[in-house]
């Protein structure tokens, strides 16, 4: 594309970006927000794209348009026809219109002036000599680090400690999740055309996922593209009715949920033991460590998004997947009851 | 360390540890709770006998810890501060023993005791506190160890009136704490030196001096009773009489008025303050307070309100003495920082028994009550003269050296009528109470006949207490000149004061 | 030595994930990693105080490229306060949560919270930072809807929320940085940081999302009923430690970072906030009806004296007096902390006893429960600030600084903030110790009273009696 | 200066205040969970809009490493905003 095409294709791109952002904003109904919201995470993939960042916008494809678009629409579904009373709506129609309307107007000056300031700054950033930053570094050490795609490199390698606490912040709020009481009942059981689909999407998904594992380290892709993409797999099936889809029994499931920061952990303080620095790989080893990382990073990844979409504990008893269609709506029906239980304790 | 360094703060330990390990003690332990106490206060009465004879000796007894750069707890024994922890020591071995008398098969008993202690051992802190910071710990610790004392009872009355304690007192410490940090940015580290430290400090501070001056003045003020910060006095009699007592006698009036004779004479010193001519403001606080507390006393039929309005009255003689620039006046105020704790106590201890024996607690209701309880109301006449300041009880001395000292500086015109009028009226609410007791005939029937006479008018513990003090008070007045007597150590005072 | 940092982080952490695996040994765990985790805090404070500040280099990548971590006085000294806080807060959690399989919950959430406070203490790197936030900010959130019930769980959404969008503006901020400087690392960014709109705009984002989190009036809104609704152990440390790492955080880019970018006027806005904070934060409590929340708003007003030293470092020039009030600033963060947690603790203990918080009814409670009453009245000295707390100290130092740099408006706050705490603490020990005819002695285990006991005792007598150190460790920084 | 850079940063920029603006004024809890999502990926552009360098030069990869991490954090945020709001809605029910 010549420079021009280019720029008009930026501008209409960024175009839609703000446009579709506003309406998700602005809509007055809540699932259409969420929808374009989802479409707003399919076009920001393509502005990745386009600034160069593959690896930003297979992410973004698979987490920020699809996991978090699949989260926000279950919660739609769960959605009271009318927004209870208490919380947050109490709070903003507390007061006058009038005042409401103040606030509004003062809110959205201040938010202007934010924008304003921030642009402005960094238009006098850009402005001045182009900084190097820390491409030099990253590019002078990518050969010891173990992969040749410079993204995995920083987040695995120069900043892994970043992405051990990010994987901390994972389970974090998993665990959060878990604590609040048992999960959704699941789906109705798909009709047969969409459960062949699903049949078939999911091991596809997971040849996807591990694939973009492997390719990794030396192109986009990585433990968190295949992750999501592995968590997908588990969301189509659950939206065609599957009740565990796949996840191991409690203990194991754990073990799978932990195992991401656990290996990571468990490397960095081995290396510290041997006498190297916390997370210093051997140069040699490098690739392989990292490799091991990102392969427990992802299962623990896709279980741990998995369970959030199903947005709680799972049933006590794991219903196998193969189990006629008939029976399993009966065995849902019971597995409901101690899970009424459960939420009583957890509210002491 | 020597034992130089240990000594100051055994003193105060001695009472402190027996507090606390008295909070954590059952209700039912009376004996071992007796024990502990007893032991406490009669260790600390040798400790201080031990430092006495140090300190005549010009033994230096510092202890020193760094709490902060530039803020160090110091527990410093001058002349002064064996004055007060003398005073304090022996107050509070009688008031124990009265105590224990008083309370008995009272509830919360471990809870009281403990606070006693902790109060006794901040008036002893602030009594050795060798400077300013030290000075304000101590201050405010007082505060907290006698609120639980004053609400001990726990009824509304005794709630209320805590609270407004309270009030007064952490306001007025607020404002201490900020006159003393200001003092600290000028000047430093303030110790507290014979003479004062603040002469040498540049002209041009000496408007904020004054400031700092009234700040403090203020602060004190309020523990002192000085009008018109005294409004809690008359609302904390709703305390246990043995609190009373020891908030009357030792810590807590006495506390500020010890600390106005700090802040004259070790920090800003005398001269200083009246080239500053903050006495003159002193002076007129302490004159005004004298008149206005006697003449309030004279309307109160509630005995222990009397006695709580002839406090403030009295503490301000000290205050008085303070202003008066010369050793002489010097002299009257700090000896009476002693002689009105020893009166004073006295009465309140007989206004106890007459509330514990008998259920009287109006002036109105004491017709004939010297014969039913004679020793009782011996100690209590005894006190009463002395504080109208009739010879050879110690009050006279006071006033003696109060009025030379007042001549000796030239302000006779001005003291002398205070110390009259002041006189006249003392008599004017004291000897009506005396004359009822003695001379009229009693009602047929007491208020509420708790103790019936035995071998003794009331039960022993209570009873020996106010006649061991009033003894003591006569003794003050008629040995006055004897070796270590309080008269002759307030002069030692004076004499290190004015650098005689 | 330095291994020590890593293993500050790496040992909570280590013990959340065991916890996990093993929850019928997570008990001894959390005991154990707790211990560990504590001498590795102490190890610290002694390495710093004897070699002075610290550096771990993680990965053996050096710190722009990589990540590094720090330890100076200031953060050893909170590093430890955490582990003190910590430690006896999971004693009492071990009989406050009575079940197993609440406890099971509970810890790994609890041991994740430890390690995302130990990291951020230590973290060098504006972005590594955000993620630390973000870890604590979950971690919290999370623990915060144990209590269950409505309360509980709409407070902690509104936490939440509050929460995300502190650390979006703070990730915006720290975009400018990256942006306008090249380099995240804190070190080198304030070796070449200087006065503009790049490091004004990233500091004010930033500060701004920390407020948010750090509860600063009029940004505390969301406090008072996530702590108060929160289980006790939870909300100790909360109210202890949570909100003062960010606020740790402004401290750090303020008086280091960005020390020459901050102005006056700037320094005098937070200082005029928190003022704010401690009159409304004080006045809330003096009208709060339960324990909790009285507890709640304390801490908001609490917080404010601490933002009220920032108008007085900015004036007071390098030298002893503004080391002396840095010293005070510490000293009174350090024993909010303890204060704070074991009154909280404490107000635990009542509440399951007596079945409610209510102020109004709590007449008795000193015959009832003796200790834990002694307790509050512990916590209460200091946060009144009586001595012979560290409060105490700290609040002469602020008082110091406002009158030699002539701000008596700080002064004033500080002196009358001080009265209304005592007026709300009185208020309940007024109560506490009202007399009730026939007290039943509630039948209390020794693990559930001791923890408030020492906590409030650190924070009343330890650290005002032997709080002197604080101010020799932080002679090098800041 | 690199046209397309700044285009993208003050986009960013943009977005950033307008999910700022929704989060702070609306009512509905689920919109506010998407709004700070739209924030954050206004932060985000602003990020990967700093690590452009133009089309022939290789972009800086640190940013794109923070906006991964970004990502992922968001998500895990938006999950455990998700399930308090369910959990809310169900004690609701109960009353």
């Amino acid at each position: 594309m010549n420079p021009v095409s280019l720029q008009l294709f930026d501008v209409l791109l960024l175009l839609s970006i703000v446009g579709l952002a506003w309406a998700s904003l602005a809509s007055p109904d809540d699932r259409r927000s969420v929808i374009l919201f989802m479409a707003l995470g399919l076009l920001l993939a393509l502005a990745w794209g386009r600034l160069l960042a593959p690896d930003v916008a297979l992410a973004e494809a698979a987490i920020g348009a699809g996991l978090s678009g699949a989260l926000l629409l279950a919660a739609l579904r769960e959605q009271p026809r009318r927004e209870a009373p208490g919380a947050t709506e109490a709070v903003a129609k507390r007061g006058s219109s009038r005042l409401q309307a103040m606030t509004q107007w003062v809110v959205t000056l201040l938010c202007a002036g934010l924008a304003g300031i921030l642009g402005w700054v960094l238009m006098h950033i850009f402005a001045g000599t182009p900084l190097d930053r820390l491409t030099q570094a990253v590019s002078a050490n990518l050969g010891v680090s173990g992969v040749s795609n410079p993204v995995t490199a920083v987040l695995l390698n120069f900043r892994g400690y970043d992405t051990l606490l990010e994987l901390a912040v994972l389970l974090t709020a998993v665990l959060g999740i878990l604590a609040l009481g048992p999960g959704r009942a699941g789906y109705q059981p798909a009709g047969p055309i969409f459960d062949a689909l699903a049949r078939s999407l999911a091991p596809l998904l997971i040849l996807v996922s591990a694939y973009l594992l492997w390719v990794g380290a030396h192109a986009p892709g990585g433990a968190f593209q295949a992750g999501a993409t592995l968590a997908a797999a588990g969301v189509v099936l659950r939206l065609a009715g599957r009740q565990r889809i796949g996840l191991p029994p409690e203990g194991a499931l754990r073990l799978v949920m932990t195992a991401g920061v656990g290996l990571f952990l468990a490397v960095g303080l081995s290396l510290l033991l041997m006498g190297r620095p916390f997370l210093g790989y051997p140069p040699a080893w490098a690739g392989a460590l990292i490799l091991v990382i990102e392969s427990a990073a992802m299962l623990s990844i896709a279980a741990t998004l998995v369970l959030a979409f199903i947005g709680g504990r799972l049933p006590a008893h794991g219903i196998p997947a193969a189990e006629p269609a008939t029976t399993r709506r009966e065995a849902i029906t019971t597995a409901a009851a101690p899970e009424r239980g459960g939420e009583e304790e957890s509210g002491c | 360390m020597n034992w130089d360094a240990w000594l100051p703060l055994a003193i105060v330990a001695s009472s402190l540890l027996p507090g606390l390990v008295i909070f954590f003690m059952r209700e039912g332990s009376h004996g071992l709770r007796t024990v502990l106490n007893l032991t406490g206060a009669v260790l600390k009465l040798v400790l201080v006998g031990v430092m006495i004879w140090g300190v005549f000796h010009e033994h230096v007894y510092e202890t020193r810890w760094t709490l902060a750069p530039g803020l160090d707890l110091v527990l410093h024994a001058d002349t002064l501060s064996v004055l007060f922890v003398t005073l304090s020591t022996v107050l509070w071995l009688v008031t124990t023993v009265y105590a224990i008398g008083y309370l008995e098969n009272a509830p919360h008993r471990s809870r009281f005791f403990g606070f006693f202690s902790l109060c006794v051992s901040a008036t002893v802190g602030l009594a050795l506190a060798g400077n300013m910071f030290t000075f304000v710990i101590f201050y405010e610790l007082l505060t907290l160890a006698t609120y639980p004392l004053v609400a001990h009872r726990g009824t509304p009355e005794a709630v209320r009136g805590a609270r407004i304690y309270l009030a007064y007192t952490l306001g007025g410490g607020a404002v201490l704490l900020l006159g003393a940090v200001w003092l600290q940015v000028i000047a430093g580290p303030v110790t507290f030196v014979e003479g004062g430290i603040l002469d040498r400090l540049p002209v041009e501070v000496h408007p904020q001096l004054r400031v700092i001056f009234l700040l403090m003045l203020i602060g004190l003020g309020v523990k002192a009773a000085l009008v018109p910060l005294h409004g809690w006095l008359p609302q904390a009699m709703v305390a246990p009489a043995p609190v009373s007592a020891l908030l009357h006698a030792v810590a807590v009036v006495k506390a500020g008025a010890f600390g106005i004779v700090r802040l004259v004479y070790d920090v800003y010193g005398v001269h200083f303050a009246g080239q500053l001519g903050l006495l003159a403001v002193l002076g007129t606080a302490a004159a005004i307070t004298i008149i206005y507390g006697s003449v309030m006393a004279l309307f109160q039929d509630n005995l222990k309100k009397r006695l709580a309005y002839s406090t403030v009255s009295q503490v301000s003689y000290i205050a008085l003495g303070t202003a008066i620039l010369g050793p002489l006046g010097t002299i009257g105020g700090v000896v009476h920082l002693v002689h009105q704790g020893v009166m004073k106590i006295t009465m309140f201890f007989s206004a106890g028994n007459y509330a514990e024996t008998l259920g009287i607690h109006k002036v109105s209701e004491m017709n004939g009550v010297g014969r039913r309880m004679p020793a009782t109301t011996l100690a209590f006449s005894v006190a009463a003269l002395g504080m109208i300041g009739i010879p050879p009880v110690a009050g006279f001395v006071s006033k003696w050296y109060l009025g030379l000292g007042a001549i000796e500086a030239g302000m006779a015109g001005w003291v002398m009528p205070v110390l009259i009028a002041s006189s006249v009226l003392n008599a004017a609410y004291f000897l009506p109470i005396l004359y009822r007791a003695w001379f009229r005939t009693a009602a047929p029937a007491w208020p509420a006949e708790h103790i019936a006479a035995g071998r003794f008018e009331t039960s022993g513990s209570l009873l020996w207490p106010p006649v061991v003090t009033a003894m003591l008070a006569l003794a003050a007045g008629l040995f006055a000149a004897a070796p270590y007597s309080p008269l002759e150590w307030a002069i030692l005072i004076a004499q290190r004061e004015y650098a005689l | 030595m330095s291994d020590t940092l890593i293993w500050l982080v790496a040992i909570p952490l280590a013990g959340a994930l065991t916890t996990l695996l093993l929850p019928r040994i997570a008990d001894a765990v959390v005991m154990a990693a707790g211990l560990a985790t504590a001498i590795a805090a102490g190890t610290l404070l002694y390495g710093v105080g004897t070699q002075g500040a610290m550096i771990y280099e993680i990965g053996g990548w050096s710190a722009g490229l990589g990540i590094a971590l720090r330890a100076d006085g200031l953060s050893a000294l909170l590093l430890m306060m955490i582990a003190l806080v910590m430690l006896p807060a999971s004693v009492y959690s071990r009989t406050y949560f009575s079940k197993a399989a609440e406890r099971a919950r509970f810890w790994p959430l609890w041991l994740l919270l430890w390690t995302a406070l130990n990291a951020l203490l230590l973290s060098g790197d504006l972005f590594n930072l955000y993620v630390t936030l973000e870890l604590l900010g979950l971690g919290a959130v999370a623990l915060a809807a144990l209590g269950g019930g409505r309360a509980a769980v709409e407070a902690a959404l509104r936490y939440l929320l509050v929460g995300l969008l502190g650390s979006m503006m703070f990730l915006a901020g720290v975009s400018l940085i990256y942006a306008g400087y090249g380099t995240l690392d804190m070190t080198a960014l304030a070796r070449i940081v200087e006065p503009g709109p790049v490091a004004g705009t990233a500091l004010a984002m930033m500060t701004a999302g920390l407020l948010l989190k750090s509860a600063l009036f009029p940004l505390h809104f969301w406090l008072p009923p996530a702590h108060g609704s929160a289980p006790a152990p939870v909300s100790a440390v909360l109210s202890a430690l949570v909100v003062k790492a960010a606020f740790y955080l402004v401290l750090r880019l303020w008086l280091e970072v960005f020390a020459d970018a901050v102005t006056p006027a700037a320094a005098n806005l937070l200082g005029v906030l928190g003022a704010g904070a401690v009159l409304w934060g004080s006045w809330r409590a003096l009208r709060a009806e339960r324990l909790k929340l009285l507890a709640a708003y304390s801490t908001v007003a609490q917080l404010g004296y601490l933002f009220l030293f920032f108008p007085l470092l900015q004036a007071l020039p390098p030298g002893p007096a503004r080391e002396l009030a840095v010293g005070g600033l510490v000293l009174l963060a350090l024993t909010h902390g303890f204060a704070k947690a074991g009154l909280f603790l404490a107000i635990g203990i009542v509440q399951h006893h007596s079945g409610h918080d209510t102020i109004r009814e709590l007449d008795g409670t000193a015959q009832r429960l003796p200790a834990t009453t002694f307790a509050m009245a512990l916590g209460g000295v200091a946060l009144i600030g009586l001595p012979p707390s560290g409060a105490f100290l700290g609040k002469w130092q602020l008082l110091a600084g406002a009158v030699a740099t002539g701000q008596w408006l700080w002064a004033a706050v500080t002196l009358i903030g001080s009265l209304l705490a005592a007026a709300y603490i009185f208020r309940v020990l007024g109560h506490a110790f009202g007399h009730q005819a026939y007290p039943n002695r509630a039948v209390t285990v020794a693990s559930e009273e001791w923890p408030a006991l020492l906590l409030t005792t650190m924070a009343a007598v330890v650290l005002g009696l032997a709080g002197a150190p604080v101010w020799r460790l932080l002679e090098n920084g800041l | 200066m690199l046209t397309a850079q700044l285009l993208y940063a003050l986009t960013g920029c943009l977005i950033m205040a307008l999910g700022l603006r929704t989060a702070l004024l609306h009512a509905s809890l689920l919109r506010r969970v998407v709004a700070i999502n739209v924030m954050g990926t206004g932060v985000f552009m602003i990020l990967l809009a700093i690590a452009y360098r133009g089309p022939e030069l290789a972009p800086d990869p640190v940013p794109h490493a923070l906006v991964l991490t970004g990502i992922v954090v968001a998500v895990s945020a938006t999950a455990l905003a998700l399930a308090l709001a369910r959990r809310l809605n169900a004690e609701h029910a109960d009353e």
